[in-house]
């Protein structure tokens, strides 16, 4: 759908959704969002650029391979996950917290990052659902 | 202050419902598509307002100056597609329309707008043809 | 780099808003946030100058806020009307505008004031189709259109 | 309310099955998706409902001062429609793949493996 | 007693990796083993005699009380003796007859199994022992029938053969573990402790007798089973004389006489035995007069042999069970002596159709002696063992506790059919003319023809003198079996008493037939003709009805049509829940519990139900979407009036998404199908219906009960102060219940890689089958 | 650290899959590193089964939450063995489709989706939270979806349609049943609902919750008449995925039944009566299915059916002795229908057919592995002393102890029919004369594969038949271990106490 | 009357009845593409109930949905239009 409007407004959209959808990321563990909702929303934005400017603009504004983001996060979650073994020797998943108060984000522990594990996942299956969908004859 | 806020809700709401009796009304698909664009966005817009007039805090106010600037951003681009997929799919204006500058012009394969009638007629989406 | 630069500061600022959370931290946070998704997504700039920009900008709103409440009302009028007096059609509207931005901006703005709608721009950005309701006069509906948001538009993307 | 959402569960779970038993490739995942639904929102009845009052700790406390939803159900449905959605997106494909394939939307022309060979 | 059983395994594994080697001139040695086995056994005599029993153990599965229990008394040694020393002379024998086979090392494996495996059946003290080489057994002679499995004849009769010997075995098995369950032991000698009245009084008692009985007569091939047997005549010779007449089929016969004085004595015991023996000795008895192969005679001759023996053991008299152990003797001596010597001839001369042979003491004149020994022993003519077998049958049978006038007419016919098969089977092709086309007919190697004169020579040794046989082995058995072994005395001569006359009455009769009844094809096809009404037939036209039964049943379940077993299944769940709802729910829905209904909500209600049916009815694939698009709002709306932003946000983002994915392959998918079938559509209007009010039905039920919001409180509780967040379902996501998080990324995660695969992947045409 | 032991073979399996991913397109390095992880995964499973029986069972909090509030991970002696099977099997299988999975399939994620799904297998054996355990069911449930899918063959795609619809259903069964369950105990942790179901008052709904269950659960196990995927998917994808889906798919069925049927419903007369039923239906609905079949893994699946019925028997007569001939029976049968569909494979490739039909003369040309092959599949026809013999003991003597006779019937008749299946398959397969059927032009035949790949379709059977020997010859220790089990089962006191009690 | 009632007894039912509007548009169609309109209307509407709602709960936070469905519900609208576009395009 090569419509000027549309590609127009998606190049500005883009920033704007990826910032809200980052924003939803983090606000997650105080107010409704957090990783799911992030990362369908950055998902979102790049189907929306997809459908305005073709899957080729899109894949190659992206730099990698969407279904790279999946192995990255969940590895990610599952270090944060295990690094209460390995630091702490606590049990799998148990908290580790910065204490202490960090700016913007609130208190920063490993369930934080655990989040971003979850983004990250959400937003590569999403891509890599949609744009094989569309790549498909 | 709450009269104000109820005022400036009943205005909204009125919008509102304005958009969806013109949804009704509306004889083609492209005026609907006109009504609801403008009487519910500045409907649920001015919503929005009273809702961040009620809490008067930072955090409603930012939220819903949000949610109004996405909508604002958003509908007119969502109405110029839809629009324009309708013209596709054939949907006829009123009868009672006065033109309609568009006949002729979109190609139906390439989905390609021109400026002018040019000579592939053929190729031409025609409400009148069809 | 300017426009680079401009987009930054407008995304941190966006940032801010919708955090909520004027500290200065956050100021500087949006600001890394930004530039982080800007040099991921960066394809194809733009260029404006962000400085003159705003005062015309904030009359413009004012203008659009004028225009959208008084179509609001013509609209309702004829939704709660018994009768419909309308004389809707799609009206070609040549473009002055050239660049994308502009289009669209003038695209939506139309779209956004009742009783109009627009439909496409062809592509080779010559004219936009727009859909109104009340065509009593062709070219008076055209001039409408051209110096009322066409003109600020251009005035401000200038 | 209670009534009418449990009618409206029960609702979703018999059009949910109504669609599974339709010969139609796609009616059969839009009925996966309503009885999806139905299940997320019979968790969501039976977690019991309270109006208003989202399991969010205000700003300015360390505990909630007045009483606020389960937040257990809401967390268990969040994990059921993800997952779901991971399922539906798959069903989704499947289906595409499987119509391209066997060349029919009929589900009863797809019975060649029920079939001895 | 373990290694004498292992060292048949054992051969049979050694002969896995070094059968090549073995296949030459070397395979004759294998005999040595059942020889040496032989010698080994009989050093128990002198012990056995004394009334020792020899016992052995070792742990295998003590929490099931099973071990490796193994007891040698007088009814074992018997069994051992004839397994090892028939055994030595068959597996001497074969060498010579499958000469050079190609598959002579298995041949020889399944053997040594075979042999290890019933001398393990007869020697096991433990019943489950005891049942597993019985099923080595079946399996071995399984392998043994299907030795020439290239042809189809063979692969039948091993899979009816082990059709009825498994049967069989599914009787035992259940047989031993009722027994265990009555006893509360699976060692024979400890149930032979138990006094008598536990075992016989129990409600089980009848049970555990049919199962073994079950057992028994599928495996000594007693009426109606015993079709199995002339079909595994499709197996080299050897076999037929070693498993098909003197051993495994005695594998029965064993199991009678090891649990008489377990279980016997009872009316339903005898009564059965004696019943079932005297049915199948007669039925037997005379189909062997419609044959014309020898095998065949002689396979209906000896299921004629093992209902004698049933029959005598059901009389349950120490007079019968010394005929039985004698006539175990007769039989396993004159029958192997036959087969041997038929298989000779069937391998010198090509055929076994007795009515082309004749005159063969012409060119086989040792194999004809042989024979002509052992058809003389059949026939009961002194001086054989045969004669005193015969007396002693006779003897017993007129002292039987009920109808002894019955029972001896019926014996004695019996025993008159069976001359005229030993005499067709052992004299018949020696006698007369030598045809045209035998001249040629050459004497095979001693490996051959020494083994039928072996035992041909035992049939008249024993007979002259049985002194040898009574105290060493028959006294032992009879006492095994409960009876007086002090009463015995054998004796080729009884004197002149009705029993001989009975005898000389079956000798003149059963010559006379002889001579009067020639074996033909033609009488062959006239019986044939009543096939179409024996027990073989009727088993296989059971066989036919019940794979068309499975096959029904099968189909009918498994119809292929996905919408039926979402029936099924659904139907079922309506069964089963309706009942138990129905049966103990109390509509006791408390409306005082419920929140009352706001306006919008009802809308909202509406509007979803409006949704949901504009889905389901639309004829639109994409109207469908787009109403799913609506329900998902909807549903979204409940979500935030009953406090779930989160919920209702990701519901929202996916239903999204999932209209995205709907739309991008949507025009890739066909319309609809237009298809007008309004009964189905009732019916399954109804199920759904019917489907959708339970759950609703249980779900108010369920919202009358009492609340626990332990869980949820705790999770309220230390939301922030131990985890540090506000948003309680963020934290459960992240933290209280993150593990469930991580599977749930993973799923994703999959689920997108399935996708990939899907669309991408396409298999090159080569690789489509692999 | 030590106490976090048991969830070691999860989070290997997990860490595994994710490394495996980060191989994407190196199918060799893929290879090695799946049956290097899955030996180590193994000896892990082995370390974890070793510590449990000397330790008596153990307990994570996962994320230091106490039971109930926390999802817990709990392994008695039950889970471990179950997660010992599952990393043999999964080593058996690992090696087998290094040797028989087209490149092509491998270059799809083949071995990380291979490990997802053992994972699942491992977290659902461990998992003490009910809705934890729905969440391992659907990472079983979507990874075996893609495996049976990969590739997407016609015949594939349409079993997969009906695999997929109808396991969707019984999941969906399975959260109705959570939903029903919480709504009554406001509880997740099945040690914790031990306790609270037995104090909710209406008896009813609590019935309805265990059938809904048993419907979820019976769906997975393939229980009559739940069973219709089974038959109508296993046969099409390749040998390899079949047989970690006969296995091991349904019988994490079948140890959800055991575990929600002894943990949470516990002795109900009426539920005892129908599982008794639908087993006996099961066991006849698979057997006269396998009688009918041609197609060598068509038998297999549909056996598959038939001896799930044995192991619902069993949990119906709810003795204990009866429900350690189910664990056995269990073990018996993961390492026996692994092995199998293994064995098929290898037919497949001998032959490039599965049908009865067309199979022939393996005997004459393969005689070393008849052999062998006739190892796992007279185990499961259960002459004794080969492994599927055992457990029969302990399950028709609790059917006459309990006076079940239709269900001794029904097991007995069981046995037969897989016997003569069994014989009937052997004389087709291995003694009818080979029929020559064109050869499928380049289809890599086992005759033309190299020696190392021989040895990886070859290895992991004689692998698993060796097992499968030991189950049968060492059945005493077996038998020891199952009856451990069965009573730790009967007496979950012991269970709930380790779970609740947070010292 | 409190602005909470007034919302409560006044606003919101007008709204829902706005809603009941719609609906009937969605479904008398009667093309496609009316329906797609009707349900982006929909969506908005429902923003602004979420809005009033907040007032009647008292809760802010609950806005936080309408931001979603203000920033994504036209994504259905672009995937939709895009669908018919290129059904449009294969007759
Ligand atoms: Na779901
Ligand atoms: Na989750």
């Amino acid at each position: 759908m090569k419509t000027i409007i549309l590609r127009t407004a998606s190049n500005y959209l883009l920033p704007v959704l990826l910032l809200f959808s980052i924003f939803i990321l983090l606000r997650g563990h105080y107010l409704p969002g957090g990783g799911f909702v992030g990362g369908l929303i950055a998902a979102i934005a790049f189907v929306l650029h997809s459908f305005a400017n073709g899957l080729k603009n899109t894949k190659s504004l992206l730099r990698f391979h969407p279904g790279f983001l999946m192995p990255a996060g969940l590895a990610l979650s599952f270090f944060s996950g295990l690094s209460p073994i390995i630091f702490a020797g606590d049990p799998f998943m148990t908290g580790l917290w910065y204490h202490g108060h960090v700016p913007v984000l609130g208190s920063v522990g490993s369930a934080l990052f655990f989040d971003m594990g979850v983004y990250l996942v959400v937003v590569g299956v999403t891509l890599t659902i949609i744009f094989t969908i569309s790549e498909a004859p | 202050m709450n009269i104000f806020i109820g005022v400036v809700i009943t205005l909204g709401t009125l919008f509102v419902l304005l958009a969806a009796v013109g949804l009704i009304r509306m004889p083609d698909t492209y005026l609907r598509i006109s009504v609801n664009t403008k009487a519910a966005t500045l409907g649920v817009g001015l919503l929005l307002g009273g809702v961040a007039f009620y809490f008067y805090d930072l955090s409603t106010t930012s939220r819903t100056f949000v949610i109004v600037l996405f909508l604002f951003l958003t509908a007119p681009v969502g109405a110029h597609l839809i629009g324009r997929a309708s013209y596709f799919i054939g949907n006829k204006l009123w009868d009672q329309s006065k033109m309609d500058d568009l006949r002729g012009k979109y190609q139906r394969n390439s989905h390609v707008l021109k400026s002018e009638i040019d000579d592939t007629p053929e190729d031409n989406v025609d409400h009148t043809k069809m | 780099m300017k426009n680079r630069f401009v987009s930054n500061i407008l995304l941190t600022f966006v940032w801010v808003v919708l955090t909520g959370d004027f500290h200065f931290s956050n100021y500087l946070f949006g600001f890394v946030l930004s530039y982080v998704i800007l040099m991921v997504i960066t394809k194809g700039s733009r260029k404006a100058k962000y400085f003159t920009i705003v005062p015309k900008l904030i009359f413009f709103v004012l203008y659009f806020v004028k225009e959208l409440v008084k179509a609001n009302l013509e609209v309702a009028w004829e939704v709660m009307t018994p009768k419909l007096n309308m004389t809707p059609g799609i009206v070609k509207v040549p473009l002055t505008v050239q660049s994308d931005v502009g289009i669209t901006l003038l695209a939506n703005l139309i779209t956004l004031t009742p009783g109009t709608l627009s439909l496409d721009v062809s592509n080779d950005k010559k004219v936009l189709y727009v859909h109104a309701m009340y065509i009593k006069d062709k070219e008076k509906f055209i001039a409408g259109i051209k110096n009322g948001f066409e003109k600020r538009i251009l005035e401000i993307l200038k | 309310m209670e009534i009418l959402l449990a009618i409206l569960v029960g609702l979703l779970y018999a059009s949910g099955i109504y669609m599974i038993l339709r010969r139609s490739l796609v009616k059969l995942i839009i009925g996966i998706i309503l009885l999806g639904n139905g299940a997320n929102l019979l968790i969501f009845l039976l977690g019991r409902i309270t109006k208003g009052l989202p399991p969010i700790i205000p700003e300015n406390s360390k505990v909630f001062l007045e009483a606020y939803a389960d937040p257990v159900p809401q967390a268990l449905i969040l994990t059921a429609i993800v997952i779901s959605f991971g399922l539906q997106s798959f069903a989704i494909i499947l289906v595409k793949r499987a119509h391209k394939v066997v060349r029919t939307d009929d589900l009863d022309e797809m019975n060649a493996t029920d079939e001895d060979s | 007693m373990i290694s004498a059983i292992l060292l048949g395994f054992l051969f049979a594994i050694l002969l896995v990796f070094a059968g090549k080697f073995f296949k030459g001139k070397f395979a004759v040695l294998s005999s040595l083993i059942p020889l040496g086995l032989f010698v080994y056994f009989l050093q128990f005599i002198p012990e056995i005699m004394e009334g020792n029993i020899v016992k052995e153990s070792y742990n295998w599965v003590p929490s099931f009380g099973v071990n490796l229990g193994f007891t040698l008394d007088g009814l074992s040694l018997l069994f051992c003796l004839m397994i090892t020393g028939i055994g030595f002379l068959v597996f001497a024998y074969t060498s010579a007859y499958l000469h050079h086979h190609k598959y002579l090392d298995r041949f020889y494996g399944y053997l040594s199994v075979f042999m290890a495996a019933m001398l393990g059946l007869v020697l096991s003290d433990n019943v489950i022992s005891l049942f597993t080489f019985w099923e080595l057994t079946s399996i071995s002679s399984f392998f043994l029938i299907g030795f020439n499995n290239t042809q189809e004849a063979s692969r039948k009769s091993a899979l009816t053969a082990l059709g009825i010997t498994g049967l069989g075995g599914m009787f035992l098995l259940a047989g031993v573990i009722v027994l265990g369950n009555i006893t509360g032991t699976f060692s024979i000698a400890e149930m032979l402790n138990m006094s008598p009245e536990l075992i016989k009084g129990h409600e089980y008692y009848t049970v555990a007798v049919i199962l073994l009985f079950g057992a028994a007569f599928t495996k000594s091939a007693q009426f109606p089973f015993h079709f199995w047997l002339p079909g595994a005549m499709k197996a080299p010779t050897p076999v037929s004389t070693y498993l098909h007449s003197a051993t495994m089929v005695k594998a029965g016969i064993y199991l009678v006489m090891r649990f008489t004085p377990v279980l016997g004595g009872e009316e339903i015991w005898n009564t059965t035995l004696i019943v079932v023996g005297a049915v199948t000795m007669l039925y037997s008895a005379f189909h062997s007069l419609f044959r014309t192969d020898l095998k065949g005679v002689l396979a209906y001759s000896t299921i004629s042999a093992l209902g004698i023996l049933m029959f005598l053991i059901g009389m349950g008299t120490t007079e019968s069970f010394t005929a039985a152990a004698v006539f175990i003797i007769v039989h396993a001596l004159y029958k192997a002596t036959l087969f041997l010597t038929t298989g000779i001839i069937d391998h010198q001369t090509g055929t076994r159709d007795v009515t082309a042979l004749s005159g063969l003491r012409k060119v086989l004149m040792p194999v004809g002696i042989a024979a002509i020994i052992a058809a003389i022993s059949s026939a009961g003519i002194p001086p054989t063992i045969g004669f005193l077998g015969k007396e002693l049958t006779y003897e017993a049978t007129m002292h039987a506790p009920i109808i002894a006038t019955i029972l001896v007419v019926g014996i004695v016919i019996t025993k008159i059919l069976l001359l005229w098969a030993g005499f067709v089977a052992g004299i018949k092709p020696f006698q007369g003319s030598l045809p045209e086309n035998l001249k040629d007919t050459k004497m095979p190697g001693p490996f051959m023809w020494v083994p039928p004169i072996l035992l041909a020579v035992l049939s008249l040794i024993f007979g002259v003198m049985p002194f040898i046989i009574e105290g060493s082995l028959i006294k032992p058995v009879v006492s095994a079996l409960g009876g007086e072994a002090g009463e015995i005395h054998l004796a080729l001569w009884h004197g002149f008493n009705t029993v001989f006359i009975l005898s000389l009455v079956t000798i003149a009769v059963g010559t006379t037939l002889y001579f009067l009844l020639k074996p033909s094809a033609k009488l062959e096809t006239a019986v044939g003709k009543l096939e179409s009404a024996s027990p073989k037939s009727l088993m296989e036209k059971f066989n036919v009805g019940f794979t068309y039964l499975s096959s029904f049943w099968t189909r009918v379940f498994q119809n292929g049509y996905l919408r039926n077993y979402v029936f099924i299944i659904i139907f079922f769940l309506i069964g089963m829940v309706g009942y138990t709802m129905i049966g103990n729910t109390k509509f006791n829905i408390d409306p005082s519990i419920l929140s009352n209904v706001s306006f919008y909500e009802l809308v909202v209600f509406i509007i979803m139900c409006i949704a949901i049916l504009f889905t389901v009815f639309t004829s639109s694939r994409l109207s469908a979407v787009v109403a799913m698009g609506v329900v998902g709002l909807t549903i979204c709306l409940v979500f935030v009036f009953y406090s779930a932003p989160d919920l209702a946000m990701t519901q929202f983002s996916i239903d999204t998404l999932t209209v995205i994915l709907f739309v991008l392959v949507l025009y890739r998918l066909p319309r609809y199908l237009k298809i007008q079938d309004h009964k189905m559509r009732i019916r399954d209007g109804i199920l759904s219906l019917m489907f959708g009010g339970l759950i609703a039905v249980l779900a108010l039920e369920v919202l009358s009960e009492p609340v626990n919001t332990e869980i949820g409180d705790f999770y309220a509780e230390n939301s922030y102060i131990m985890a540090h967040g506000k948003n309680v379902v963020n934290v459960i996501l992240v933290d209280f219940r993150g593990a469930d998080t991580m599977i749930e990324i993973s799923v994703l995660t999959i689920a997108a890689i399935g996708v990939f695969g899907l669309l991408k992947l396409r298999l090159k045409r080569t690789d489509r089958v692999q | 650290m030590m106490q976090q032991l048991i969830i070691y073979p999860l989070l290997f399996q997990l860490f595994l899959s994710i490394v495996l991913m980060f191989f994407w397109n190196k199918i060799n390095a893929q290879k090695v590193i799946s049956i290097t992880g899955s030996i180590i995964a193994v000896l892990l499973s082995s370390y974890v089964f070793y510590y449990v029986w000397e330790n008596g069972t153990q307990k994570v909090n996962a994320g230091s939450w106490d039971a109930p509030f926390g999802i817990v991970f709990v392994a008695d002696t039950l889970a471990v063995t179950l997660v010992l099977l599952t990393a043999l099997s999964g080593l058996a299988v690992s090696i087998f489709s290094a040797g028989s999975v087209i490149k092509d399939r491998l270059r799809f994620g083949y071995f990380p989706i291979f490990h997802f799904l053992l994972l699942g297998l491992t977290g659902a054996f461990l998992t003490g939270d009910l809705f934890n355990l729905y969440v391992w069911f659907e990472i079983i449930i979507i990874s075996s979806f893609v495996l049976i899918t990969i590739g997407g063959e016609k015949a594939q795609l349409e079993g997969a349609v009906k695999y997929f619809t109808l396991n969707i259903l019984a999941s969906t069964i399975f959260l109705t049943a959570i939903a029903v369950l919480y709504g009554l105990t406001g509880s997740l942790n099945m040690a914790d609902l031990a306790g609270k179901v037995a104090a909710v008052e209406n008896r009813g709904l609590v019935e309805v919750a265990a059938i809904l269950f048993l419907i979820g659960f019976g769906t997975k196990a393939s229980i009559f008449p739940l069973y219709f995927w089974l038959p109508a998917s296993y046969h099409t994808p390749p040998a390899a995925v079949s047989a970690i889906f006969g296995g091991l798919l349904t019988k994490v069925g079948v140890y959800a039944l055991i575990r929600v049927f002894t943990l949470i419903f516990v002795g109900d007369v009426f539920l005892g009566e129908i599982l008794m039923v639908l087993a006996i239906l099961t066991i006849f609905s698979g057997g006269v299915g396998a009688l009918v079949q041609n197609n060598v893994r068509k038998v297999f699946s549909y056996l598959i059916i038939c001896h799930i019925g044995y192991m619902i028997a069993g949990l119906g007569m709810f003795t204990e002795i009866a429900i350690s001939g189910v664990i056995f029976y269990l073990i018996h049968d993961i390492m026996v229908k692994t092995n199998l569909f293994m064995v098929s494979g290898i037919i497949f490739k001998i032959k490039s057919s599965n049908s009865m039909r067309a199979l022939g003369g393996f005997y004459a040309n393969y005689p070393n592995l008849s052999l062998l092959i006739f190892i796992p599949l007279f185990s499961l026809v259960g002459i004794p002393p080969l492994s599927g013999f055992w457990p029969k003991i302990s399950l028709i003597g609790e059917g006459f102890a309990t006076e079940n006779y239709w269900t001794v019937a029904a097991i007995v008749f069981a046995s037969f029919i897989t016997l003569v299946i069994i014989a009937k398959l052997w004389a087709e397969v291995f003694w009818k004369d080979a029929k020559e059927i064109p050869e499928k032009p380049k289809f890599e035949y086992f005759s033309d594969i190299s020696k190392a790949k021989k040895t990886q379709f070859i290895l992991p059977i004689v692998f698993l038949s060796l097992i499968s020997l030991y189950i049968g010859f060492g059945a005493e220790h077996i038998q020891l271990l199952s009856s451990r089990i069965a009573n730790e089962l009967m007496n979950s006191e012991q269970y709930i106490d380790t779970v609740l009690n947070n010292s | 009357m409190t602005l909470v009632e007034y919302c409560r007894i006044v606003i919101l039912p007008v709204l829902a009845f706005s809603v009941i509007l719609i609906l009937i548009r969605f479904f008398k169609g009667p093309s496609i593409a009316d329906r797609i309109v009707a349900l982006d209307l929909l969506i908005t509407t429902g923003i602004g109930i979420i809005g009033v709602y907040t007032i009647t709960s008292g809760s802010s936070t609950l806005l936080d949905t309408g931001m979603i469905l203000a920033l994504i519900a036209f994504l259905s609208t672009v995937a939709l239009s895009y669908y018919l576009e290129r059904r449009s395009k294969k007759k």
